[in-house]
């Protein structure tokens, strides 16, 4: 018999858990989530003004994500190898790095491409971060290509055994490339299921196409369910509901060691990225400010101090960018470095 | 003069209202951003898909499967490589049914570097495609030509690869496309879109005649006796500027514009060979398994006792990605020094 | 809130309509079904003879699915264009073939892959169908692009108007390929639902790879939901149900001009493929047996009648394959033809 | 002795046992199949993957990443093609992230023309391979050579791509694997799968030693004086019979078999040329933008003064596809007659 499509719920109406007037996170947790978050828009802002002088030939990064990748730093076990977390990340997840403990001078480094650059020695666009030391693999351009590797790191770690999973982030629009199904077929083989944390987090927006005209997938964690996996979809710019949600997800991904498709909800602050002008956008919810909003009520942080926090962070960071911008770009000879592990580098064709 | 963004866009609105174009699409393609490069401005026909390159040109294929005429863009060729196995089956499916299929479509997308667009925005596509057997591929390096080229593009039987070189996209044309108003203010009054709120613009389309340019001639773009140079797309300009260079020094070079790159004017090659002795293919792909390799190995094979000194072919390096640093960028493709120098050495070879 | 997903019907337990005691389907059609099925076995068999004695290299073919394929055979509106239905097959579609009114001769020069063969000209493999008149798109070897091409057909009938739609097969196996992905979601566009009938139809086998080894979702339909889209798993072994389910779907996607997942539960009679044996499987229903049953037993077709049928077109085969036999191979130099649409064919290497 | 399957079979069970191989995977490469070609029966870490080739090259990625070793097959080369994106994605990781993230990987996939394999089953990769840097590829034409390059590619750090000429898979060779028994009855009977049940079987691998070949090192497999044939793969051993037969007519022909195709022995080229001054370069893959052409390239510019008489490529015809009828197959890639008919027209090429 036939079956009509159950209709899903839409994507606005989900309920923020956390909304309410009482922080269910201790103080120190949370002057340190907003602490980070400040950091991490210091640092897209920073950027963003790199590019628009001259210093720097694309910017792309998360601002107006932060409420949601600050959490998923805090819940991340870092460290290096299978026994650690794996990080398959796309180009919006500077927080994430700030608040796993990265410091921002790498960052600033990558958007001038100096040599000094710790991801790619200069190579590579901003946000494309790769730190091996933490098992954050590097960040590709090509779009959710990530989706289809995290099953391959997930399977190492479901081997070994323990607590560490693999965590993939990406977009909505991302969603449609083949890649996404690949991860949730690979990730749901009956008896060979994956410790993976599989997040999007859907800005509504691929560069210029707004979501719902280009997909009828109304709550994109909905893709999971055919797969018989646990799924939801999250307030992404609330920090307290996205720490609560995410740990949630977290434990059951480190316990059951099977997967779980998490659709979080965020803004998309300075547009898409340079290309389309890195403007700040008036329409879209500023995670920020919103937090800053209870915290002050709530007397955990006054709205005074958060501003310090944000003119210390801009200083500190306009500081990091004028040192970065004395350092040398790399030598053209270096384009031959590791082409090859462990072999030294040098033009094959020369004789 | 028109710049090549505009130059495609006139020539796929001539191509909606008189070769019966039906659909021009791809990621942001349609309103209001009318594609990355902004080639499909205000086109009545074109319109956003999924981020999918799979099904952007699996549609395509069924769309002139049934009749339809479209033009599909892959936003950077760098995003192509999770179709080839489709453009393989494009290029295929007449053959493999003895004649019953052909599939006239038009997939066009920008290549190559010089717009500091690091591993991900700099690749070229012309080795790749070239040896994708069933296909046309052009690749112009004026905005007349691009016209022209991609009038006959839309006028084909078979699929036609138009490969856009990014670095030339902006630059303007020496010659009007007929039609085009002789004043670049005032065609960029007519047909470009304004800068925020677009939804209320209408393009106001020059009246446009059909220049089409035969698919498979090349054009002698500077005439010579002693050395020729044969290229397409980025590195065009870049051999022209340096023949006008060495004039100065006595040596008297020939320019060739390949143009399409597939079927290739050989005639063309041959006769400029037969007449200088020596040649060199250039081009910006990676060296290894290159298209320039191709043409120089047909023209030692069939041109051996006419040649003075070795066919060579000067190309990227052999290298992983275009770094993002200036250095990078110069160390690994060819720069109007090496350009320069590879004639001049090319010119004094003997044996 | 999480979400843990509802435990999924398990594809075994799906309520076949008819196989209760009424035929709902005049005796007719009836008969005309069973001859259909006997004709598509006889057909099969012919060419793992003609495969077993050395008269073609390789066989592959849908014995074991004529319950399926002949109704959706009888229930498409055969022709050219988009103004009739488009048939993006896979490998095992022979008997659809036939009931759309299909002479077996073609099927039976493909395999001796002579030049007479009428859908490859002895290109391509058996069951490698192709016929324009029909909209019949070439069958691909590779499996499931015929998924992402399907969305292109399907665009152009939706366009027209009209209630022709595009039908799409393949197999279980096939739906981990991100293609099958690619159509659900160009399929359900908001506002731009496709006429599209996306059928799978799964015999649990991928070669030699059980379904459920290497998948978790326990109804393959069940991936269509996400997208709102009208689905179901039927049982494929059931000519009278599959006739009844598929004229719902056809009449459903042809009316509402909106997409609709079918599964249907089949059988695979003679392993994968030549590769396999292609040997009887005694451990899978015979859907051709079951129904002779059902026809003895309601007076529609008597035992003996099937059993003579079934003798009267394994001769007759048997003939055309002798008659095959005698017919010529293409010549080598035709491997030039059809390479382009419109141009006569040689190498363009010769000169 | 052991064919090339055997071959590649007991390798890989050295290196489970030996070098640290953890999974080896890909469609229906575990129990019962053990490979379409059975390079993998009765292997302990052999399993299947869904059919997606994406899922495969990724899953590789994710597991090389997180310190495992995979191998992981294609199982033909003619559906690696939705895959060049991670290809390249795997190439460039280590360059991209300047130096962090090598891939100790290996990619098997069985290559080219000779088991009447119609359009897909007949594709070759070695252009397309030998373009995408990063990796390394080898190509081996005997059973003896295959188990060696397998040891060495993985032992190594970086990305291998295992080209297996099919034609070649069932060919015994001439030399014994260090701890084969000799006498292939008794091979067989130790580690070949029975036919029928498998569950209870296991293999009896004989004491295998390390026999490694290092990548990069031809083979000179005939010394000659007069004209050097560089080969690999399947058109290896048309090259060595007919320098036997051309022996008799009194033309000494020198046959180097590359076996690595990147990086290659350029000094083992360039010796024999300086002695020969003829070169054939040989293969099977479609002749644009082909391997061959590459090798030609460069010998024409490095030794252009020591040839006597141009270096000639004879490769695949540029068709879409090979024909099932051996009329087409033999008419499309290089035959015994068109070797030998090559290498006497270069040997009396005169000025
Ligand atoms: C395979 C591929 N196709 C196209 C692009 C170009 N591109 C870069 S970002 C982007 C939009 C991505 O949107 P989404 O997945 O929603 O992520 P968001 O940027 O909104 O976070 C596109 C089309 C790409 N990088 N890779
Ligand atoms: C892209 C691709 N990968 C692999 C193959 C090899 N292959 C041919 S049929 C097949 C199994 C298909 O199984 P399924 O999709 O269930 O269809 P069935 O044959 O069972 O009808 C495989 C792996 C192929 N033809 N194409
Ligand atoms: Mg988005
Ligand atoms: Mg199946």
């Amino acid at each position: 018999m036939a079956r009509d499509a159950k209709k899903l719920k839409p994507v606005k109406e989900f309920k923020p858990i956390t909304r309410s007037d009482e922080l269910p996170l201790d103080a120190e947790r949370l002057r340190f989530m907003h602490e980070t978050m400040v950091k991490a828009r210091c640092l897209e802002e920073r950027l963003i003004a790199m590019y628009k002088s001259g210093h720097g030939y694309f910017w792309i990064g998360g601002p107006g994500e932060e409420a949601f990748n600050v959490p998923l730093g805090m819940l991340i076990k870092k460290g290096q190898g299978p026994a650690f977390d794996f990080c398959h990340f796309h180009y919006r997840q500077s927080a994430t790095l700030l608040a796993m403990g990265e410091e921002p001078l790498g960052a600033i480094r990558q958007m001038k491409n100096t040599s000094t650059d710790p991801y790619s020695g200069g190579r590579n666009f901003a946000g494309h971060f790769s730190k091996k030391a933490w098992n954050i693999v590097p960040v590709s351009s090509p779009i959710e290509v990530q989706y289809s590797m995290v099953i391959g790191t997930a399977m190492a770690q479901k081997r070994l055994g323990g607590d560490a999973i693999s965590i993939v982030t990406g977009g909505d629009a991302g969603t449609a490339e083949g890649d996404f199904a690949t991860c949730l077929v690979w990730s749901s083989r009956p008896n060979e299921e994956l410790p993976v944390l599989i997040i999007v987090t859907n800005n509504t927006w691929g560069i210029s196409t707004p979501y719902d005209q280009v997909q009828g997938v109304e709550r994109i964690s909905d893709r999971g369910v055919p797969f018989g996996m646990r799924t939801k979809t999250i307030d992404g710019n609330d920090p307290i509901s996205a720490y609560l949600e995410l740990k949630e997800a977290f434990e059951y991904v480190r316990t059951e060691r099977k997967p779980y498709l998490v659709e979080a909800r965020v803004s998309r602050l300075y547009g898409h990225s340079s290309a389309s002008g890195a403007n700040f956008s008036t329409v879209e919810a500023d995670c920020l400010s919103l937090f800053e909003e209870r915290l002050d009520k709530h007397g955990v942080r006054a709205k005074a101090e958060a501003k310090r926090l944000r003119e210390k962070y801009a200083e500190a960071y306009a500081e990091l960018a004028r040192q970065a911008k004395e350092e040398p770009f790399p030598d053209g000879a270096t384009i031959w470095d590791h082409v090859y592990a462990g072999e030294p580098g040098k033009d094959p064709l020369a004789d | 003069m028109a710049n090549m963004a505009q130059a495609i866009r006139m020539a796929l609105h001539y191509a909606e209202e008189n070769l019966g174009v039906t659909d021009i699409f791809g990621e942001d393609v349609g309103a209001p951003l009318g594609g990355v490069f902004t080639c499909t401005q205000g086109l009545k026909t074109a319109w956003n898909s999924p981020l999918d390159e799979r099904g952007i040109i699996g549609a395509a294929m069924g769309l002139a499967m049934a009749g339809a005429r479209p033009v599909a863009e892959i936003q950077f060729c760098d995003y192509v490589y999770n179709t080839i196995d489709l453009l393989k089956l494009a290029g295929n499916t007449l053959w493999a049914s003895n004649g019953q299929w052909n599939l006239p479509m038009v997939v066009m997308t920008p290549v190559g570097s010089g717009i500091r667009g690091s591993i991900y925005h700099s690749h070229s596509f012309d080795a790749t495609m070239t040896h994708i057997p069933g296909w046309k591929t052009v690749m112009p390096s004026t905005p007349l030509d691009a016209y022209g080229l991609m009038l006959s593009a839309c006028k084909e039987q078979n699929p036609v690869m138009f490969l856009i070189p990014k670095a030339l996209m902006r630059v303007r044309g020496e010659e009007l496309i007929p039609g085009e108003p002789g004043d670049d203010k005032q065609l960029s009054k007519l047909i470009d879109a304004p800068l925020g709120d677009r939804s209320k613009w209408t393009p106001q389309w020059p009246e446009l005649a059909d220049a089409a340019i035969p698919l498979g001639k090349a054009k002698v773009v500077r005439e010579g006796r002693q050395l020729t140079v044969v290229s397409y797309g980025r590195t065009l300009p870049l051999a022209k500027k340096a023949a006008d260079t060495l004039a100065g020094e006595g040596l008297d070079a020939e320019v060739i514009d390949l143009r399409t790159l597939w079927p290739y004017d050989w005639e063309a090659i041959v006769a400029s060979v037969k007449k200088t002795g020596r040649v060199l293919f250039l081009n910006e792909d990676t060296e290894v398994t290159n298209f320039g390799e191709h043409l120089a190995r047909r023209v030692t094979e069939k041109l051996f006792y006419h040649l003075l000194a070795p066919p060579k072919v000067l190309a990227g390096k052999f290298v992983p990605g275009i770094g993002l640093a200036d250095t990078l960028e110069a160390a690994s493709v060819p720069q109007q020094g090496d350009v320069e120098q590879a004639m001049r050495a090319l010119a004094v070879m003997q044996p």
